[in-house]
């Protein structure tokens, strides 16, 4: 950990490229008050490597989602500001990310997606926070089959992680003896209005839906279905999250649903407090999201990892030191369903993964998930 | 009454008028002569606006114009008929010459002075609905003539009216121009034949490298040797 | 020799003949003149000759090849150069870089030779500069070469577009008022320079309406009115002819003799 | 649950009917939401002859305005969006003065990354005071039509119409009005139009300040069937200037075809091939169209 | 006058001496080098559009749209396919020459704004293409490990200053051959038809053929650039082919100096640096940044190489029409008989 100690001890960068401008900036910034928040508390409570004291300090730049620009960036962290760590939210980043993290400049990727592929290809530097998105296609199938019946429209984004989530629920619900209508995918960010889309879709009479991508036109395209007729039951993509979705749309349009679990439903040790620091600190009005959460949980681990390694800035030791560290992890940091493992990819496991149904009653009941191995 | 008392203008560094004081009656045709590269089109650009006066003052009729806009001076009465005609090429030509009346848009001279316009270019009639860009040279030469009359202008500016015009025009359009003097309309004149033009002048004006070396009554500039021998071939 | 025989030669924009059946001999080593009215046809005959338009009706060869439908860089590369009625030069060029653009026509080295500067490129390009020279001496302007187009007075100019024609080394010179905004006193010294150009070998097909420069220069005129040939001869009989003094010389005529 | 048998083939018609309407309806929304959007480009770029890629940000700042005074103020929807437009049109007049103004005499190019800066900085603007969120905009206007078993929203409905009375007044504008004629004349010779008296900078002005105050009426009507953010303006950004060059530049009536036809287009293919080709689709028609006409469909009658 | 006397050619060998000597300062810092590189790819790309747009004057926006075909032929080639790079390389290269002069064909049909507007609907079909076209290109997860050239075991191409070398020499080769170019009679054809088409015409330019092969040249350059750039960055995605490439292009083009022999190069560079150092403020970085490009534009219109050029030229001019007409009075006896003609009104009185 280089940045010279300031008297209390030695300051360490935590880097992060991730959209702060264009189109997914909302994004990038959820994704930025999690880190935010985390750094905070960790100094507050006070990081301790190798028995001197450490304050962490965050360093975000954006990439504006473009990868290459991501891994400029993230270079740039390590070269310049000797951040051991590089917090990065997308996919298509990481990948770009994975070309210079290991070998002449030595950085850990914080990665901040729940597609597997970065898991494939076996960087020894990447901690993989999310889970594998693949998990919830064999439940969610399931459950929207329960709740609507047998044929399904696909509705989902046109990015790239959309496009793989699309296949994995294709396969989930084929395999699941599901009927699929055709491909029905746009990209929400360049769609002007919605309504032909989604009465395109509905055209074959579709019993459910996968829809999702950013919450807010992900409620619109279920508002719009409902609009137009549509009573069966939506899949939703782990991007969007339904409670803040219910931001947009009434609640009405959103019942029906299986979907990947509101922060606030969890029921970790540290999800109140946290939950309360959130609102202090972006607003009531504003709606927490596992972008926030889960970013909190990993830095707080690698923070703990870096104790445990007793090193700032050696990224290997502090990767290996990962395992040991999930246990020590203190329960304030605990959000989100926390990791009790990591896989030997690099990948945080949380043994009872949860989504949820959101019923006519406008309940979210848990519907538990089985976790799918990242390799192909 | 115009007059330009001391102007200096000029393009980038350099200056192309020095200090020159003209005035041109009311009612009255002056004409302007002098070598090519001598400073008339210069001249005439800065008493419409197109060019920034450097030094110098302009005052026409009790108005300072030296800081005007163009747009304000045709307003003034002055208009101002250019070399390279600057036509709206892709306009037809009746649109052209009525949008020459867009300083009084509203008046109802318009269309008496249209119809004098076509009167005194007949063949523009025929021409009225085809785009000004493709006339031949001549004919634009003469829309932009006409465009410049549309604003009822009490001081007419021009630059070589006869320039590409075929000979029996060019006679019409200086006949014209003593017609349209003669209808009270003041006129400041550069062209090519001196002779011709200081026939129907009542001043000139002699211009040589940016400054003002002869003025004098048109009829004394005709006898005067001087002029005899640079500019009537004489 | 016959170079430029033009026959039955038509051209219609909508409804209007803009040309109508011309015919027209340019002989070698002579200057031939079009006259007529504004609007008579005389640029879009330049214009038809020289491949801009495509001709309604009619044929036109130069030297027995046939180049009705012969587009203009052919046409130029054949040896027929042209200048425009408004002068028309690269404004923010030198004069020099110009007159060396009419040497694009004859020049055969490409991109591969310049990157490699070939000896064949250092020859031309040491040719053309010569050539641009000569023509630029020629035409009287050298003195201004490093001059920029636009800050030149007018005669620089038209001076300058006759040299870019000439570094074209065309055998046939068509010239649409050369002499246009320069005072008639003045064209004395112009109309000389177009007289020297046949016995450099060049013809000349010239429009103008200055008529002490064409009477002067013309060996054989020919009058169009309404896109059709009015009268043809030489600048006596032209000058006397009524319909001629009728439809374009007006009083003028007269005054001159 | 519905039966889930083969349909008896009767019904299976009247569904690919109602589909094909539905589409139809959709595409023609979308179709007013594109000509709405392009109107006031169509003046800047078709008349003026400025290629204003800033249009898609002032659209997103005229909905950003309007929805600050209809939900943080309070006024109402009609009124938020006329304060929003003479808002724009302030900001339109400041772009050219600040902007365009100085490169009044520089090639398209300058125009062009000129306007792309400005666009940035709009963005980082709106992001700056309104964060990065999406936001919806209500709308008074609810409820909607059915036509033979299509939905259609009367938002979208509005929509339409506005677009088509909108662009009809301003193709009568430029055509009957002396006003409308001293933008193109402007455009075609600037000296020669301050020598009739035209204040081609007062023009200029008005005019992309009217622009701008078209593109926040768009913004107002179209924003809440869709959401706000700061990069809302960038997916129609490079779709209109498609639509009014496939009309032909200066033609309104152009524009108001190229925008339909486009956008049925698009719903066509993209209800009929693919959502992928649908997205695609308005590109390829215009590069085919340029391909044989090279001028645009309604060159202007001058043009010959 | 000799080169080496020139003081732009004196500014333009300085500028690329310094770039080259840069990994020397830099080599261990592998961010400068990373930018440095990446910008270079784009400065080639950039003399593409200077052939097209500086010299020719003809708007081409789908700049962007080559310089990804360029990148995906070399990114999918030596990843999918299993070539080597220059096997990769030469071919998409090749390629992105093919489908420009095919794209060249259709838009040169068109003129001034429809040629813009034309090659930005290319520019984004391509980009559409790539991004939607899955089972190709793999659409957005983007082509991963791409191949470093091979070095025959003599140089190791992973070695970034390895790859700032290679990628300097190509870079070299385009200065050089816009130098070559712009001197030439090829460069000559180009300027006329940038000022007037009509005149070039009149003069025996082939315009249309010209055009055609400056834009497949402009093409062409934008594929070596986007090749260079997919082994540079070892991972591509469907942004290195979207129209704020374009853009970016125009940018460093405009801010450089269009139509000069430097400018792509300066212009390339100082911008890059620009954002890089703006990137500290982050989202709004553009609040300051859009202001600048707008204030380049306004005040430096000709760009930097020509805004300082445009002092030597004047210069230069005004020096050497002094002495042409000293040389000129001085021969007492001017060539041919007309050429005695005084233009100088003086002479005529
Ligand atoms: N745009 C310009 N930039 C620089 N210098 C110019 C420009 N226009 C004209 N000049 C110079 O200014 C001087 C005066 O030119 P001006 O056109 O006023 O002369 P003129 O008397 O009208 O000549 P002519 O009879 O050729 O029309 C000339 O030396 C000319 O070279
Ligand atoms: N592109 C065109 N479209 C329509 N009409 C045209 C076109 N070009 C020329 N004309 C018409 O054809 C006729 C002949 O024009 P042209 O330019 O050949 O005349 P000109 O003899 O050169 O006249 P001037 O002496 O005035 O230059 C004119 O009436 C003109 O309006
Ligand atoms: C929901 C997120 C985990 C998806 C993110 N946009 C990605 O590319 O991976
Ligand atoms: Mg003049
Ligand atoms: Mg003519």
């Amino acid at each position: 950990g280089g940045g010279g100690g300031s008297g209390e001890g030695d300051t360490v960068v935590i880097g992060y490229t991730g959209p702060l401008s264009g189109g997914g900036a909302a994004y990038g910034e959820n994704v930025k008050i999690g880190l935010e928040m985390v750094i905070d508390d960790l100094n507050a409570d006070g990081v301790e490597v190798d028995g001197n004291p450490v304050t962490l300090e965050l360093k975000s730049l954006d990439d504006k989602y473009a990868p290459s620009t991501a891994a400029s960036n993230a270079q740039r962290l390590a070269d310049q500001d000797k951040a051991p760590v590089v917090v990065s939210p997308n996919a298509g980043a990481i990948k770009a990310i994975q070309q210079i993290n290991s070998g002449r400049s030595n950085f850990l990727i914080s990665a901040y997606t729940s597609d597997p592929a970065i898991m494939q290809a076996d960087n020894p530097l990447t901690m993989m926070i999310p889970p594998n998105f693949e998990s919830y296609a064999d439940e969610f199938s399931e459950t929207a089959m329960e709740h609507g019946g047998k044929k399904l429209a696909l509705l989902g984004t046109e990015s790239e992680y959309g496009q793989q989530w699309t296949k994995s629920i294709k396969d989930a619900w084929s395999e699941a003896g599901g009927k699929i209508g055709g491909d029905n995918s746009v990209d929400y960010a360049t769609v002007s209005d919605f309504a032909g889309p989604v009465s395109k879709a509905l055209s074959e009479k579709p019993d459910a839906i996968f829809v999702g991508g950013p919450s807010q036109p992900t409620a619109l395209i279920m508002e719009e279905a409902r609009k137009q007729g549509f009573k069966g039951s939506f899949l939703v993509m782990d991007q969007a999250k339904l409670d803040e979705m219910a931001t947009v749309t009434k609640i009405d349009n959103l019942k029906n649903s299986v979907g990947v679990l509101p922060v606030s439903e969890y029921e970790d040790p540290g999800t109140k407090d946290f939950l309360k620091k959130f609102a202090e600190k972006a607003g009531e009005k504003k709606v927490p999201t596992s972008e926030t959460a889960l970013n909190y949980q990993g830095i707080a681990i690698i923070a703990k990892a870096m104790e445990v390694a007793g090193t700032t800035d050696d990224p290997e030791k502090i990767r290996e030191a990962i395992g040991e560290a999930l246990p020590e992890v203190d329960d304030k940091y605990k959000v989100n369903g926390f990791p009790d493992e990591i896989t030997e990819q690099g990948h945080l496991l949380n043994p009872n993964l949860e989504a949820t149904f959101l019923d006519e009653d406008g309940k979210y009941t848990k519907v538990p998930i089985e976790q799918v191995s990242d390799d192909k | 009454m115009l007059t330009l008392d001391n102007v200096s203008t000029g393009y980038d560094a350099t200056n192309v008028l020095h200090g020159v004081s003209i005035t041109a009656q009311p009612g009255e045709l002056t004409v302007v002569l002098g070598a090519n590269g001598s400073g008339k089109t210069t001249l005439f650009k800065t008493i419409s606006g197109l060019m920034r006066v450097r030094a110098g003052s302009i005052d026409y009729e009790g108005r300072q114009l030296h800081r005007a806009r163009p747009n304000a001076i045709v307003k003034a009465g002055i208009a101002h008929c250019p070399e390279g005609r600057h036509l709206f090429g892709k306009m037809s030509v009746e649109k052209n010459l009525r949008l020459g009346s867009y300083p009084h848009r509203n008046s109802s001279r318009t269309e008496e002075i249209y119809a004098e316009v076509l009167d005194m270019f007949p063949i523009l009639k025929e021409k009225a609905k085809q785009p000004a860009g493709s006339l031949s040279g001549g004919q634009q030469q003469m829309v932009a003539i006409g465009r410049a009359l549309m604003s009822d202008p009490s001081l007419l500016i021009l630059d070589e009216p006869s320039m590409g015009l075929a000979p029996i025009i060019v006679e019409q359009v200086l006949e014209s121009v003593a017609q349209i003097n003669r209808n009270g309309i003041g006129v400041l004149l550069s062209e090519q034949n001196a002779k011709a033009s200081l026939a129907i002048a009542h001043k000139g004006y002699v211009l040589a490298e940016g400054r003002i070396v002869l003025a004098d009554e048109a009829s004394r500039l005709l006898d005067n040797p001087e002029v005899q021998a640079a500019y009537l071939g004489l | 020799m016959t170079l430029l025989e033009i026959r039955g030669l038509g051209k219609r924009f909508g409804g209007l003949d803009a040309v109508k059946d011309v015919s027209l001999d340019v002989e070698e080593g002579q200057i031939t003149a079009v006259i007529g009215p504004n609007g008579a046809g005389k640029s879009t005959l330049f214009n038809l000759v020289h491949g801009f338009y495509r001709p309604t009706a009619g044929a036109i060869s130069f030297k027995g090849e046939d180049i009705t439908h012969s587009s203009p860089h052919r046409t130029v590369a054949g040896g027929i150069a042209r200048t425009f009625q408004t002068t028309n030069l690269f404004d923010d060029s030198t004069l020099l870089e110009n007159v060396l653009a009419g040497r694009i026509v004859r020049s055969k080295s490409n991109v591969f030779d310049a990157v490699f500067h070939t000896p064949r490129h250092r020859r031309e390009s040491r040719i053309n500069e010569d050539k641009a020279m000569e023509a630029l001496e020629f035409c009287g302007v050298a003195e201004y070469r490093h001059d920029l187009a636009s800050n030149v007075p007018q005669e620089v100019q038209k001076r300058t577009a006759v040299a870019m024609a000439l570094a074209t080394e065309p055998e046939l010179l068509l010239l649409d008022e050369p002499a246009g905004g320069i005072p008639e006193e003045e064209t004395v010294d112009f109309g000389n320079l177009i007289r020297s150009l046949p016995q450099q070998g060049v013809s000349v097909l010239l429009v103008e309406h200055k008529m002490t420069m064409i009477m002067g220069l013309a060996d054989t005129i020919l009058v169009l009115d309404h896109g059709q040939k009015l009268a043809l001869g030489s600048p006596a009989e032209i000058q006397s002819n009524p319909d001629v003094i009728r439809a374009y010389l007006g009083s003028t005529a007269e005054e001159e003799n | 649950m519905r039966p889930t048998g083969p349909l008896p083939c009767l019904q299976r018609n009247r569904l690919i009917m109602t589909l094909f309407i539905q589409q139809l309806f959709n595409g023609l929304a979308l179709g007013g939401v594109y000509c709405l959007a392009a109107i006031g480009l169509t003046l800047v770029f078709g008349v003026l002859r400025i290629p204003n890629l800033a249009h898609g940000a002032l659209y997103m700042l005229g909905a950003y305005i309007t929805y600050f005074f209809l939900t943080t103020v309070g006024v109402p929807y009609i009124a938020a969006i006329g304060i929003a437009a003479i808002a724009l049109f302030v900001v339109g007049v400041g772009l050219e003065r600040l902007v365009f103004h100085p490169l009044r005499n520089s090639p398209h190019t300058h125009h062009m990354i000129a306007a792309v800066g400005a666009m940035f900085f709009f963005q980082a603007l709106a992001q700056a005071i309104w964060g990065a969120d999406f936001r919806r905009m209500d709308t008074p206007i609810t409820g909607g039509l059915q036509i033979f078993g299509a939905e259609i929203s009367a938002q979208r409905i509005v929509i339409i119409v506005t677009a088509v009375i909108v662009l009809a007044l301003l193709a009568l504008f430029i055509k009957r009005s002396i006003h409308g004629q001293t933008i193109e004349a402007i455009e075609q010779d600037r000296v020669g139009a301050s020598l009739v008296g035209i204040n081609p900078s007062m023009v200029s002005m008005l005019t992309l300040g009217l622009s701008a105050l078209l593109a926040t009426i768009a913004a107002g009507l179209v924003a809440p069937i869709n959401l706000l953010s700061p990069t809302m303006g960038d997916a129609l950004n490079l779709k209109v200037f498609a639509i009014i060059i496939l009309g032909g530049l200066g033609s309104l009536p152009g524009a108001i075809v190229g925008g339909f036809a486009l956008a049925i287009a698009e719903t066509m293919t993209a209800t009929y091939i693919s959502s992928a080709v649908g997205e695609t689709v308005a590109f390829v028609v215009l590069v085919a169209v340029l391909a044989i006409k090279p001028n645009g469909l309604f060159t202007k009658a001058v043009q010959r | 006058m000799s080169p080496m006397k020139n003081p732009r050619i004196i500014g333009t060998i300085a500028v690329i001496i310094l770039l080259g000597l840069t990994p020397l300062a830099f080599a261990q810092e592998n961010y400068t080098m990373r930018v440095i590189t990446v910008g270079m790819c784009a400065a080639i790309a950039v003399y593409g559009l200077n052939i097209i747009l500086g010299f020719t004057g003809q708007l081409n926006l789908a700049q962007g749209g080559f310089f990804g075909i360029g990148a995906y032929g070399v990114g999918l080639l030596t990843t999918d396919y299993d070539w080597s790079f220059w096997a990769a390389f030469v071919a998409s290269v090749i390629g992105t020459a093919v489908i420009g002069y095919l794209c060249g064909l259709l838009a040169l049909r068109t003129k001034d704004e429809y040629f813009a507007i034309f090659t930005m609907a290319i520019g984004f079909i391509i980009f559409l293409v790539i991004s939607r076209w899955e089972s190709v290109t793999h659409a957005h997860s983007g082509v991963n490990n791409v191949r470093f050239p091979e070095g025959g075991g003599i140089i190791d191409f992973e070695s970034p200053v390895a790859m700032f070398y290679l990628v300097f020499a190509v870079l070299l080769v385009c200065v050089y051959t816009t130098y070559a170019i712009r001197r030439s009679s090829v460069g000559r054809t180009l300027l006329t038809i940038r000022t007037s088409e009509d005149l070039a015409d009149a003069i025996g330019v082939r315009v249309g053929f010209s055009k055609q092969l400056a834009f497949a040249a402009s093409a062409v350059f934008g594929g070596v650039g986007g090749g260079l750039y997919a082994t540079v960055v070892g991972f591509i995605g469907p942004d290195s082919a979207s129209i704020d490439k374009t853009f970016e292009f125009l940018m460093f083009i405009l801010v450089g100096g269009m139509g000069t022999v430097a400018g792509p190069l300066l212009g390339s560079m100082i911008v890059t640096f620009l954002f890089e150092l703006f990137q500290d403020f982050q989202a709004y970085r553009f609040i300051v940044l859009g202001p600048i490009i707008v204030a380049l534009v306004i005040f430096a219109p000709r760009g930097i190489v020509g805004y300082l050029g445009g002092f030597v030229d004047k210069r230069n001019r005004r020096r050497r029409s002094a002495e042409a007409r000293r040389s000129e009075h001085d021969e007492s006896a001017p060539s041919d008989s007309a050429a005695a003609v005084g233009t100088n009104s003086e002479e005529k009185k």
